[in-house]
């Protein structure tokens, strides 16, 4: 019994999920509860951890690719980019100019495809009867069946090698890609002209679930959710990695790091991919799309262990991986930005409402996949 | 009713006196159930349909030529599945509770008047019953979510009182004003109120904004959005209606949209002129052609919900109730006031400016007093 | 007419009976709600249909809330410990007290005039206007002190609650 | 913010108006209405798209190019393919599969045993209606119901399909024991590598009950050789024994390498190498040893032997072709070419 005085009200221990409407995936909150107050909120995970780094240790260095995909089944070619990125960090492979230019291509669609679902699935946590979510679906499903012309799969595409890609962008191929990249800015009007400016949701969004900037750099938040605090770091301009030095974009940076900021951030970021896909479509060089060297069968990696990242939708995604020069890797770790932004849930939440939790949640935009590995 | 009565007596018909009393007071209940029923069922055809277009996709189109016979469908599977009640429910109060809420619903409809002449008990204060019947709900809604001794349905069922509790103030204030213009409290004294061109209450500037405030007001009854905080699928599951399922959550739903529709209409009698519409005067079709006036302005109000429901996020719980005592309150109160201006001063056009100034002073200074927490206009610095 | 009558008396009763007999508090008040439609069944059968929409608006959807939010804030959340046996040993000193105060009651209303001017069967439509007129003219006093004590009491919940929420 | 407080909201409510009226007037999926009315209407799939993979056989079905060399089960991240070589009546292996399965529950479609298969014989297929009743058997696709010919190859995949079949006219190689069997390998080498005959791959049909399918999958899972399946398999098990571990009868004289190269075992035996690694390892080896460690180290069998096996062949003279190595490609064939030149053999 809490509240002195004369009104006694009683806690309520709740545990949202894991088989709950909005919570992403299979991830539970036991939150406890003061009548609408969340005074306590603990998260766990786990439910689908499927020991993909043990799995790893067993394949080949090409057989773990397919798996990179199921990490966040939702951005499959910015996984593969990063595992195959680190490879060629190890193994000293050099990739070809066109397939850097590919990998940018497949890389910015794929932050276009997550940044607008992450809202619309936001927006349904808010309420809003699965309307935006279907606005971002239809863009998304031109995305996927770019990437099924291309890779042969929509989801899961299995597409980068090491010291390139699989299959070569033809004109056809190039001409969709550009229709495609010309219809996202009208699209992205009429997204912002439907919630950016609706009181309702500014009344929800703003100032709720408030990141200050210092427990951003902290508890090493990445991606949007620390741009929106005001942490102007972004992996592609420190790290330079593939062509991005090439292109000229620019990295939005919030202040006040509340769920509008995270928000707002994703609606800019999208629009300086459409850029970078702008100038990466316009100027993409010709000739091979793997390097020479590379080799399918028996592909050795000499010992040494080295770390790589790149700026995936979500944050910094790395792969950590130790090679004995044999045909499989002695040790493969993942850094998986949704997990490690996940760890300061309960410091947002704290002192807000049930239904903020949940909006809070969204704006954090994980999947679970990537966060139990 | 007492029409159906004396046209039953001077038929001549050989039926002794009770059974035409009787046959008088079953006729309408029938006609209107039946009437109401069909316009439920198509209600839920028209909501998938609509939301889907809305959505980019075709909404429901395999079962019947074009979905039509989706509600025949969703009933059936309802009625078929198995009603599981849970363990530690406390099983008599969690088999009222839908009955309760769809009686209110039906209740209200008894005093709608849907055609000329046509209006199941003329009760000379249709209005005031109205509006008590549809508080009646608010038990309905805290015996399911009590009963089914769920934290989530509780939350919801909390919710859910404070919300309709809340928002019956205000209604009640809004209906005020049209009682003082047609100055009767039987629906079918103000429809007749709103004859003449112009007439109708809704083009009074204090009954646009009566309007305004009881629409809004019927949607926080009702549990729409952007008020459809008892049931919140994303944040409670489902609100008071968690634990239910076969027959019993379709009889929820019935409840709730047949609520919405009934509020619908009692919309239409209050503002927009119930039945009445060029042509509703006809010697022997005037009633049909009112009929049809009723219905089309009852589709009007129920589309402005489906509407809503496909584009607006839900309101907060706090932000809900301060909307309803810091806003819309004291709107409805400034209203009485206009009304009293418009009503009382001699020449028509200067009553009409004086209420409509006092009404836009009103909204301004309410906006001004309420935007303490205004939304900061944001600015993002880009590095490259 | 007089079968509605009885129904109705038998609902009411029943409603009473029930909420002072039953276990469960919420069960109580549920049994008070019928018990109170009954009262407004009462209402309507008598042709006063201003007094039982009234009852139904106040009655139900005002005050049976009212002990709603009671037992919820008072009791742990079930509310499940209800009175025991309620009746106790001494029934019987209650029937008595009753059947005594149900004499006095009938005897006043047929003795005073109150019944007198109340008798003739105003057309339907009057009641409204004539109790709003009169509220107006005769009795405006009464009304304007008892806003006045209703203003106060809402002030009164309101600090209430602030001084709660200012504490916690 | 700007305009009146209700401006955001109506904002919203003409963009759902404009997509309800805007859904009406473009039925074709152009602009606003993107859904497919699944059964009677179907996405154009595009051609690269791929599900399951299917075998890939020119003319008649049993001119299959797959020759039973096992990368593709090596190299199936869920190691979902299970291949046991065929053998003509008196036991001779044939480089063709006797038994082919892809357990098509487990199959991720990554399309990754296409893309190691040295023969072009496995390909990705697109489509994708194949769910069943059964979880067992129903899900295990076997040989007859894998192969397709290479017309529908081209007829799901043409460009695909017409740059495979260039790339093998260009190569074009003996096409390995269409239906005659190999150049017949001396009997003492068939001995060695004469597989003993397996239990049937489908269950006896009788099997009802859940726990029977149980015991049965069990056992299926014994029959793959390696006991209770610790897996994934990994890929160094395979290289070095080509055949389930049925006891082999005894290794004749000429299978046993000779003395010298056993002291210094066979370090260049690792498909991993590249070739001239390889010889440099083998340089001051006997003849055998330095045909061998020409090889593609597959022992995928495409030539009849094993590596060792062929080698030794060669060596011994028994045959003469040195084109039988079909995953070395052309870099083998000049090598052993070389060699066979130098010690006069040819």
């Amino acid at each position: 019994m809490s509240g002195s005085g004369l009104i006694q009200t009683q806690r309520l221990e709740v545990s949202l999920g894991p088989q709950h409407p909005s919570t992403h995936g299979v991830f539970r909150m036991d939150v406890v509860l003061d009548g609408e107050y969340v005074v306590k909120l603990k998260p766990v995970m786990g439910y689908l951890h499927r020991n993909h780094e043990q799995i790893a240790e067993k394949l080949t260095w090409l057989g773990s690719m397919p798996y990179t995909d199921r990490l966040d089944y939702f951005c499959s070619m910015t996984n593969n980019w990063a595992y195959a990125l680190a490879v060629e960090k190890l193994a000293g492979l050099k990739v070809p100019e066109r397939a850097e230019y590919i990998r940018v291509i497949m890389a910015e669609l794929t932050r276009l495809l997550n940044h607008s679902c992450a809202i619309g699935f936001l927006l349904s946590d808010c309420g809003a009867w699965f309307t935006p979510v279907l606005y971002a679906l239809r863009e998304r499903e031109r995305i996927l069946d770019f990437f099924e012309t291309v890779s042969g799969a929509r989801m899961m595409c299995n597409y980068m090698r090491f010291g390139g890609v699989r299959v070569d962008l033809d004109e056809t191929a190039l001409a969709m890609a550009r229709r495609l990249v010309a219809r996202w800015p009208s699209f992205l009007d009429e997204f912002e002209k439907l919630i950016t400016g609706n009181e309702v949701l500014l009344a929800r969004m703003q100032r709720v679930g408030i990141l200050p900037r210092e427990l951003a750099i902290n508890a090493s938040i990445s991606g949007p959710m620390a741009r929106a605090s005001g942490v102007a770091y972004d992996v592609r301009k420190v790290d330079k990695y593939g062509v991005y030095d090439r292109f000229e974009f620019r990295v939005p940076v919030g202040e006040t790091g509340d769920t509008y900021d995270r928000y707002m951030i994703r609606i800019l970021e999208m629009r300086e991919s459409v850029k970078i896909l702008q100038q990466a479509l316009r100027d993409i060089p010709g000739g091979p799309v793997i390097a020479p060297e590379a080799r399918l069968r028996g592909f050795k990696v000499p010992a040494g262990d080295g770390y790589a990242r790149i700026e995936a939708p979500k944050g910094e995604l790395g792969f950590y991986l130790v090679s004995e020069g044999g045909t499989k890797p002695y040790r493969y770790h993942v850094r998986p930005p949704s997990f490690i932004n996940l760890t300061v849930l309960e410091d947002m939440c704290l002192g807000h409402k049930i239904a903020d939790a949940i909006i809070i949640l969204g704006s954090v935009d994980i999947v679970l996949g990537e966060v139990d590995r | 009713m007492d029409a159906i009565f004396q046209l039953l007596q001077n038929s001549g018909a050989p039926m002794p006196e009770w059974l035409a009393l009787a046959l008088a007071i079953l006729l309408p209940i029938v006609i209107v159930m039946g009437l109401f029923l069909t316009v439920f069922a198509f209600l839920t055809w028209v909501e998938r349909k609509a939301l889907g277009r809305i959505q980019n996709r075709r909404g429901p189109n395999r079962v019947g030529p074009v979905g039509l016979f989706q509600p025949v469908a969703d009933g059936l599977k309802l009625l078929i599945k198995e009603d599981i009640v849970p363990g530690a429910a406390d099983r008599v109060v969690h088999f009222l509770a839908p009955v309760l809420v769809v009686v209110p619903a039906f209740l209200v409809l008894t005093v709608v008047p849907v055609a000329k002449g046509f209006v199941p008990v003329d009760l000379n204060i249709g209005v005031l019953f109205a509006l008590a019947v549809s508080t009646a709900s608010v038990l309905a809604v805290f015996m399911a979510g009590w009963a089914s001794r769920n934290k989530f349905s509780l939350l919801g069922a909390m919710r859910g009182v404070a919300q309709v509790v809340s928002y019956e103030v205000p209604m009640v204030l809004a209906a005020v004003v049209v009682l003082m213009a047609a100055g009767t409290l039987s629906s079918i004294g103000i429809v007749e109120a709103q004859r003449g061109w112009c007439g109708w209450f809704v083009c009074k500037p204090w009954g646009l904004v009566a309007f305004v405030i009881f629409q809004t007001c019927a949607m926080a009854e009702v549990a729409r959005t952007p008020f459809d905080l008892p049931e919140a699928e994303s944040e409670i599951v489902a609100g008071y209606h968690t634990e239910y399922s076969g027959f019993k959550f379709a009889l929820f739903q019935m409840g709730e949209y047949v609520a919405a529709i009934t509020m619908g209409g009692v919309t239409v009698t209050l503002f927009l002129g119930g039945y009445l519409g060029p042509g509703c005067d006809l010697p022997r079709i005037g009633w049909l052609v009112s009929a049809g006036w009723f219905f089309a302005k009852l589709g009007l109000v129920v589309v402005i919900n489906i509407w809503a429901r496909g584009t607006w996020p839900r309101v907060r719980v706090d932000q809900l109730l301060a909307f309803a005592w810091k806003v819309l309150l004291p709107l409805s109160l400034i209203n009485i006031p206009a009304m009293a201006l418009w009503y009382f001063l001699p020449n028509r056009l200067i009553g009409w400016i004086a209420s409509a100034a006092l009404l836009a002073v009103a909204l301004v200074g309410l906006t001004r007093l309420n935007a303490g927490r205004a939304f900061e206009k944001r600015s993002y610095r880009f590095i490259s | 007419m007089n079968i509605a009558f009885y129904i109705l008396a038998a609902v009411t009763l029943l409603g009473a009976a029930l909420a002072v007999s039953l276990r469960n508090l919420v069960h109580c008040l549920l049994a008070l709600v019928l018990f109170f439609v009954g009262v407004a069944g009462h209402f309507f059968l008598l042709r006063a249909d201003f007094l039982g929409a009234v009852q139904i608006l106040i009655y139900i959807g005002a005050v049976a809330v009212l002990i709603l939010f009671a037992i919820m804030l008072t009791r742990n959340v079930s509310g499940t410990e209800g009175g025991g046996n309620s009746l106790g040993g001494a029934w019987w000193f209650g029937a008595g007290i009753t059947a005594a105060l149900a004499a006095l009651a009938t005897a006043a209303v047929r003795r005073s005039s109150l019944a007198a001017t109340l008798s003739s069967p105003v057309t339907e439509q009057g009641i409204v206007k004539t109790m709003g007129r009169l509220l107006v003219t005769d009795w405006v006093v009464p009304l304007e002190i008892m806003a006045v004590l209703l203003t106060a009491a809402l002030i009164g919940a309101v600090v209430v609650a602030l001084e709660e929420d200012r504490k916690s | 913010m700007n305009g009146f407080p209700g401006k955001g909201l109506l904002e919203g409510l003409a963009v759902t108006a404009k997509n309800f009226i805007g859904s009406y007037f473009d039925d074709n999926r152009k602009e606003r209405l993107f859904t497919y009315q699944y059964p009677e209407e179907r996405m154009p799939l595009p051609e690269n798209s791929r599900t399951f993979p299917f075998l890939v056989y020119d003319g008649t079905p049993d001119q299959l190019r797959c020759t039973a060399c096992k990368v593709c089960e090596t190299e199936c991240p869920p190691q979902c393919i299970y291949i046991v070589r065929d053998s003509d009546p008196n036991g001779k292996p044939l480089q063709r599969p006797k038994v082919f399965d892809i357990d098509i529950s487990v199959c991720m479609q990554c399309g990754i045993c296409a893309e190691v298969c040295p023969f072009d014989a496995i390909k990705m297929d697109c489509d994708f209606e194949r769910s069943q009743h059964g979880r067992f058997e129903e899900l295990v696709a076997h040989l007859p119901s894998l192969l397709k010919s290479n017309d529908y190859y081209h007829h799901i995949k043409p460009t695909e399909a017409d740059r495979v079949d260039a790339t093998r006219k260009r190569v074009k190689k003996p096409s390995p024991a269409a239906a005659a069997p190999a150049p017949t390998p001396g009997p003492a080498v068939a001995a060695v590598l004469s597989p003993t005959p397996l239990k049937p791959m489908s269950p006896p049909a009788d099997i009802l009950t859940e726990d029977e399918k149980r015991a049965w999958l069990k056992g299926y899972q014994s029959i793959l050789g390696t006991g209770p399946i610790v897996w994934p398999l990994t890929t160094k098990k395979i290289a070095t024994t080509p055949q389930p571990p049925t006891p082999a009868p005894a290794a004749a004289a000429v299978a046993t390498p000779p003395a010298s190269s056993l002291a210094g075992g066979e370090p260049w035996h690792d498909s991993g190498l590249d070739l001239a690694k390889r010889m440099e390892l083998a340089k001051d080896r006997s003849l055998a040893d330095r045909l061998m460690a020409a090889m593609a180290q597959l022992d995928c069998q495409a030539c009849g032997y094993d590596c060792r096996g062929y080698a030794n062949a060669l060596a011994a003279g028994v045959t003469r072709d040195v084109t039988l190595c079909a995953p070395g490609e052309d870099e083998t064939k000049n090598t052993l070419e070389t060699l066979l030149k130098e010690a006069g053999k040819l």
